[in-house]
């Protein structure tokens, strides 16, 4: 499988992740409310909601000049954690794609870890602080060993998806030390953490499409 | 959901819309969601804000001796950098500009970043951040401390000093001695609802109160059956009293309402603490009730005390003339 | 019942004890449940009062430019005859006193019978009754329109009168302008509970309102489904503008809380007003928005308009200090 | 039957009046939310407990002092309409009863009067404006036709009573006029009026103790 992403399918992308995270408003309301304040469901849907209204705009620029855009748009539209997370994580990206009309595996991956290390900067925080990072790094570091193990496309979108699944996962058991979570007696152990989740969502909606 | 809003989406705009219907002095970015003064003087500019549904918090303190500007986010979402960004360009004048950040992780990475882009353009910022709130253990490596209501005497004590020509730095040190100094308590009775959400993040039961809750429903250290005014006094001063030493001081203290608390039940509550502090050999200087720091239509209360001295003394009673706060 | 208060049957003399303590500028005589200002000038007297329950109003208004005395009553319950004539005593510096009276049928007995015994001891008082409720219809047989929150309006401007040398005589007209030209309406979105009965009067459904209902919960005019805040000021603001000639006028606007709703929702509902009152051709020339006359921890609110003349707008500029207001 | 009324047993009354309207808690309140303000139990149960804390101080008073002691901790610790109307019915009914050491039917017939007209001047209320005037007012009239034909104390007793009870009865379908009920739509018709209920129960009590 050749993975090749324009800014048409990164958009067509980006309405199934709007779509996902539309219909799951109550389950991503309630982890937030258990763990946090409960608004994380409403701030990404606002900003993916942004996202749609933007989208032919976003489907006609160059790749990197739209991850910035979507960047710009994430941060201005959301507030939050998330938006600034998610609107540094874009704007980095952007900065790797250089010139690239499209991306391949291999800049996928750069990208993502750029989204990485973009959050992980902003947000002072490591893997293991029960975060949205929980479920990125992992993801990353496995489809990063899949590529250096040569492994085919499809085998290598699969190792993504399940590094976020069970990072995802992982959160459960984490305590919080960044974020809302951090202010419960319990440090949120025994609820997942719902920037993992959506973040979780979001590759594993990126995988599926890539692999439809 | 029971609301007097039009689309949950338009809260934020509509509310500051109608915020400067009522306040000729002020001026509104929209979009942005910044509400600044209108008349400019030269002087340090300070900068809060945070997410909305804290009402009179921060637009409510922007004016004559207190902030320049006060950035919006949606409900309890910290605003974007590219909104605080337009708060403290309209609060410089060129001598530099305090942000005046609570301690929530999103408001410090998004104040955070508009400071960055701030200092790009060659404005010199600051940033002080207040965590008040003992109900959470204080620690550097995770995030800490919430502000709270504490971060209106922040607002006081520096806007004072800015008013009086302080320097960037001679503000920013009253802010940290204010914030060094103070410490709050809280406790929440009823669940408060996001509009954008429509139901309650959370529930209590009919005889269920929550000691501690943040005052974005985060939960607090205990829940507990409804005690008496005396008995909540005796555990929110207990809780403060045991962080910090205040015995011999002279303090001011704020009885702050969430939103849903009627103002009899807070003086009520104020009647008791009083009498603990005079028990604890602390002396109050002077007192504030009402609702200052709200959580939407949470009914609770939150028990500040700040530890005076001479200078803090000053500039707490120097004039201020904004919508929520006229000394 | 979820209530921040110690016995019920304290609730009052408690929240003036903590009122005072917050105030030093007033003074509290225990039992009697009166609060006056602690310094006194020489000029006509004035007292109001009612139900507690009501919170800032009316003690909360006592201060330089404003009321002399406020006289509490318990709960949504008329003080007695020998408290409002403390009232009466404390104002007095012998230029005699004007009484600011709701129109509710046990106020007007209790007032009455304290304004006869204080005018056995010598003292001369005046009374005026104020209507301004236009959910109820107007009749001079019955007992007719409530005071609600524009009695503010009229404590601010007799105050301004009396503050500034005004004769009893002098200070009744204004009074009396006052009331003939100020009209409100309002709605309840939830009941409120009596400490000492500990459940509600009465229930609303989950999405139901209660348009012109009272600040004592009484029944108001219609029942219906929840509205939008452009819908809440069309009917609010039609109901007033039907009632009264405000076109082409200048008004004051208060957009006034009943104890529950947040500050933003008030702020929102101001938005709508203001643009309803545009249409209307009507110029606004100040607007008061918060909880000034509330009704324990009921959630709605209540628009008030003031029409003014030239004498009205000096009068409701002219400064004030008081807990509650200062201008 | 003789009828003679003195301080120990007026408050041996008041005792029993205390428990009546203590037991009613429910029923009064709900009457008084439903046409008023909800607080006429808790104005009416206060008054009374007031009255017992002073029991040995009126029982020992001369019986005009003792009214008008009555009527003055009513009128203090009460409030509300009930508060000042019972307060001004008793002071007015001290006058009349001069320095009479006990009350035979006669002048309990006046002091009830005296107590009916205090009422309507206070409250500037005539019978049918749907308040305690319409249980005291056809009651009084009753005991005066009684003691004018001549019938024994006991019918006599039993005619006021009846009087209190039909007139209390009768504020079912009268329109409020004074009071909080005239602010509702329908003036509260359909619903007793919690004044009346209470000033009927006062009567009741009355009658029942002196029949025992
Ligand atoms: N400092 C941080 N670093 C990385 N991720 C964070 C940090 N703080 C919060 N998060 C993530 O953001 C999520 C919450 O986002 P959201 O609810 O939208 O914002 P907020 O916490 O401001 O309400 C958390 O579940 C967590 O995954
Ligand atoms: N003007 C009046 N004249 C006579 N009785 C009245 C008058 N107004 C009210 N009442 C009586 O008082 C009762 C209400 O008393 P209460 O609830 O204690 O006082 P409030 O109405 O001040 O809350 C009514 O049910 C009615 O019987
Ligand atoms: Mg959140
Ligand atoms: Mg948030
Ligand atoms: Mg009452
Ligand atoms: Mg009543």
């Amino acid at each position: 499988m050749v993975i090749c992403i324009t800014p048409k399918e990164y958009v067509e992308y980006i309405e199934l992740v709007a779509k996902k995270i539309e219909e799951n408003k109550d389950y991503i309301s309630e982890l937030d409310s258990i763990t946090g304040d409960g608004d994380h469901w409403a701030n990404m849907n606002m900003g993916f909601q942004k996202l749609l209204e933007c989208k032919e705009e976003l489907a006609s620029m160059r790749l990197n000049e739209m991850f910035k855009k979507i960047g710009m748009l994430i941060m201005t539209t959301v507030g939050g954690s998330s938006g600034v997370l998610y609107g540094s994580a874009y704007i980095n990206a952007s900065k790797v794609i250089l010139d690239k009309e499209q991306m391949d595996l291999q800049l996928l991956c750069r990208v993502l870890e750029a989204e990485l290390n973009a959050i992980m900067d902003r947000g002072n925080a490591k893997p293991g602080f029960k975060t949205m990072i929980d479920a990125l790094h992992p993801a990353v570091e496995r489809l990063k060993n899949a590529i250096e193990k040569g492994l085919d496309g499809k085998t290598a979108l699969i190792e993504l998806k399940q590094g976020a699944i069970e990072g995802m996962n992982s959160t459960k058991n984490m305590e919080a030390v960044k974020g809302r979570a951090c202010y419960q007696a319990n440090k949120g152990v025994g609820h997942l953490d719902p920037g993992a989740v959506t973040m979780c969502y979001q590759i594993e909606v990126l995988v599926d499409y890539l692999c439809r | 959901m029971k609301k007097i809003i039009n689309k949950p989406n338009d809260v934020v705009s509509e509310m500051l819309m109608g915020m400067v219907k009522a306040n000729p002095k002020l001026v509104y970015f929209k979009d942005l969601e910044v509400i600044a003064s209108r008349v400019k003087e030269k002087k340090v500019g300070l900068v809060s804000g945070g997410g909305s549904g804290h009402e009179p918090a921060h637009a409510g303190y922007v004016g004559k001796g207190m902030l320049d500007a006060a950035v919006s986010g949606n409900v309890f979402a910290s605003p974007s950098p590219d909104r605080v960004l337009k708060g403290i360009q309209e609060a410089n004048t060129g001598e530099g500009v305090l942000l005046i950040i609570k301690n929530y992780s999103g408001d410090i990475m998004n104040f955070g970043m508009a400071k960055d882009l701030a200092e790009m353009e060659g404005i010199r910022v600051e940033a002080v951040v207040v965590k008040d709130d003992v109900a959470v253990k204080d620690s550097t490596y995770s995030t800490g401390r919430r502000g709270i209501a504490g971060t209106v005497f922040v607002h006081k004590v520096a806007g004072a000093k800015a008013a009086a020509g302080g320097s960037l730095d001679e503000v920013k040190r009253v802010a940290e001695k204010t914030i060094a100094n103070v410490r709050s308590m809280g406790m929440a009775m009823t669940p408060c609802i996001l509009p954008g959400v429509g139901k309650a993040g959370f529930t209590l039961g009919e005889n269920e109160i929550e000691i501690g809750m943040g005052i974005h429903g985060e939960p607090g250290v205990e829940r507990t059956c409804v005690k008496t005014a005396a008995q909540l006094a005796e555990i929110l001063c207990g809780k403060i009293l045991a962080d910090y030493d205040f015995a011999g001081s002279e303090c001011a203290v704020m009885i702050n309402g969430l939103g849903a608390t009627p103002l009899m039940e807070l003086y009520i509550l104020n009647n008791e603490v009083e009498k603990i502090l005079k028990e604890n050999n602390i002396k109050i200087y002077r007192t504030f009730v009402g609702n200052y720091m709200t959580s939407l239509e949470m009914a609770g209360c939150s028990v500040t005390l700040l530890k005076l001295d001479e200078e803090l003394k000053e500039l707490l009673d120097a004039p201020c003339d904004t919508p929520a706060l006229k000394v």
